[in-house]
């Protein structure tokens, strides 16, 4: 089956995105495809790159990175959400007038039609929700 | 590919989180797409759609008159919890667009009939 | 050492304002802020003052908050209203507060 | 169309399962996930039962969130456990689901 | 300056939310500064004691042996919610580390005492 | 009086620090001071210089800025929380080995001892508080 993917929460502050990957790891592993993670509300904090565990006792950043090259996971951060949240790309970070960016190139920042779209293309789509 | 069936559920208070406003972008961004989308709005999430307030006064953006401009979209179908509207002592009248009042018999039909659920 | 008691949730948290309730000390003053301002509408204020058996509590709710969901017409008559300056008095007469969330 | 319901929530969040109680339909599944799992143990889960009137409804708790809070000896027998993996055949045999948080 | 009573109350379940963490840093940040501590757990917060668990299963460290740590730094006063307790079929027994099972009567006269209250 | 303010809640996902804002402005006009504004949990994201409010609708960036100008008010957002949050400084991202970095300069980094040395220097401790 083709799955997609919503991610609301934030690492660190939410346990969404980390049950998101251990559900996508295991459908892949069951031999689903996922078509798409859309990062939607808090989950868009997921797209940056400088965020830090000084423990190195946070797998999200590696595993999303391991996800992205292994599978070609389409992996979006809504831009809305983004950019409200300062995760934001080179271009936007130009676009704004702001000196630097923050989000890791494995992810895309895209809009609100990239949820629509998953929810056409897939057969299931699972939220991962946060408040 | 025929049209979806859109189901977004709003639950939570507005302005305490930003919830509703990123449930309405979403609700908008599926109408552009014409897919056929449903709207329900129970719990707390009924105050979403209460007519009237002034936001400037907590310094955030009313985007609650967004929901207004749905019909604009070509969404018509929304549908308030009778029940939880009761509990709030709402009467509908508060309400700032026209809304179908369901049971939560009736509700609960409605979600069976979803292709994709989408909460906020 | 009277206590004032911040509450900034709406009702789907029956159960956190049902501890704050139980938590009150004869003097204590309850304010509620944000999504909390619910409580002091219509039907959710009638079961609030069900569950309050504590007596001697001043109840407050922010105005600014009441105003900018638009719910005035639904405010509890026996509730009564502050600005954000009102609020500050409030910090002012307790020597401590509580945050509910 | 059967649905899945997964439900995140800890007992804070009582009138969120009560709604999600009075949203199923016979034969809809509900599955508790990372804080919900709480609801899966000893008499949380009594409440839970209390509450359900719609019969023919399959429970399960995921291991994982069970065993990361050590609630192993407090889950309710008539609770079905499941793993990731078992999560993902759920998600297979539901045409959609709902996400309760 | 003379020690203040700081009381740190603990509401919310662990992992779910990064509060309970949180708060336990904070707790250990007054414990450093020698400030007069007092912990209490009520409603979800009191599985943050529950002893055993193990987290690696979703990812996530286990903050939570945190508090087993707390007498080392001095820490002792350890206030549970007895009725909370009771409503979770909890009998104290599962719990990490030594507390005191007091009424809510008693939690609310320990929260007049303190000069400041942090919620988690 | 001396106040200190405590803010768990993120811009645009709460609306703590929007309340704890005009706290903090009433409580000015009305003669009193505010010795520390602690920016703690999700409330680390109010440091962040990267966030973008396309139709500048969002008050916050400004209105802090404008309290550090007008009154030199000490605004700290709790290390911990915020590197984990992907809220650092220059300094920091060089010790991580980050390539951008994110504090807007009107905030200081700086650990919970902050956060107890504002209870132990204020009159009254207000949190707005955010799950």
């Amino acid at each position: 089956m083709i799955y997609s993917i919503v991610v609301y929460g934030a690492p660190h502050s939410s346990q969404a995105p980390y049950s998101a990957y251990h559900f996508i790891k295991s459908a892949l592993a069951m031999g689903h495809s996922v078509y798409r993670v859309f990062f939607y509300h808090d989950g868009a904090l997921n797209g940056s790159s400088l965020a830090v565990s000084p423990q190195d006792d946070n797998l999200l950043p590696d595993a999303w990175r391991k996800l992205k090259e292994l599978h070609n996971m389409d992996l979006v951060i809504c831009i809305g959400a983004g950019i409200k949240r300062g995760v934001i790309n080179q271009q936007e970070s130009q676009r704004y007038e702001r000196q630097q960016h923050s989000l890791d190139d494995i992810f895309e920042l895209s809009g609100l039609g990239q949820l629509v779209d998953a929810t056409l293309k897939s057969d299931r789509v699972i939220t991962f929700g946060a408040r | 590919m025929s049209a979806k069936r859109l189901l977004f559920i709003f639950s939570a208070s507005p302005f305490g989180n930003s919830l509703g406003s990123a449930g309405l972008d979403a609700v908008l961004a599926a109408s552009v797409f014409d897919q056929d989308v449903t709207l329900i709005f129970q719990m707390d999430g009924i105050y979403q759609l209460v007519d009237g307030g002034n936001s400037a006064s907590i310094g955030l953006k009313d985007y609650r008159k967004g929901f207004k401009a749905l019909e604009m979209y070509g969404v018509d179908k929304v549908i308030v919890d009778a029940a939880d509207l009761n509990e709030r002592g709402l009467t509908g009248n508060e309400l700032a667009i026209p809304v179908q009042l369901l049971t939560r018999k009736e509700i609960a039909a409605v979600i069976q009939q979803a292709d994709t659920v989408l909460s906020f | 050492m009277m206590t004032l008691h911040i509450f900034n949730q709406g009702t789907h948290q029956t159960e956190l304002l049902n501890k704050c309730l139980e938590s009150l000390t004869p003097g204590d003053t309850l304010l509620f802020i944000e999504d909390g301002v619910i409580w002091t509408t219509s039907s959710p204020f009638d079961r609030l003052n069900k569950r309050l058996k504590v007596t001697g509590i001043d109840i407050y709710t922010l105005s600014e908050d009441i105003s900018a969901r638009g719910l005035e017409s639904l405010r509890a008559e026996t509730v009564q209203m502050v600005d954000y300056p009102g609020f500050v008095s409030l910090t002012e007469k307790h020597n401590h507060s509580i945050s509910w969330f």
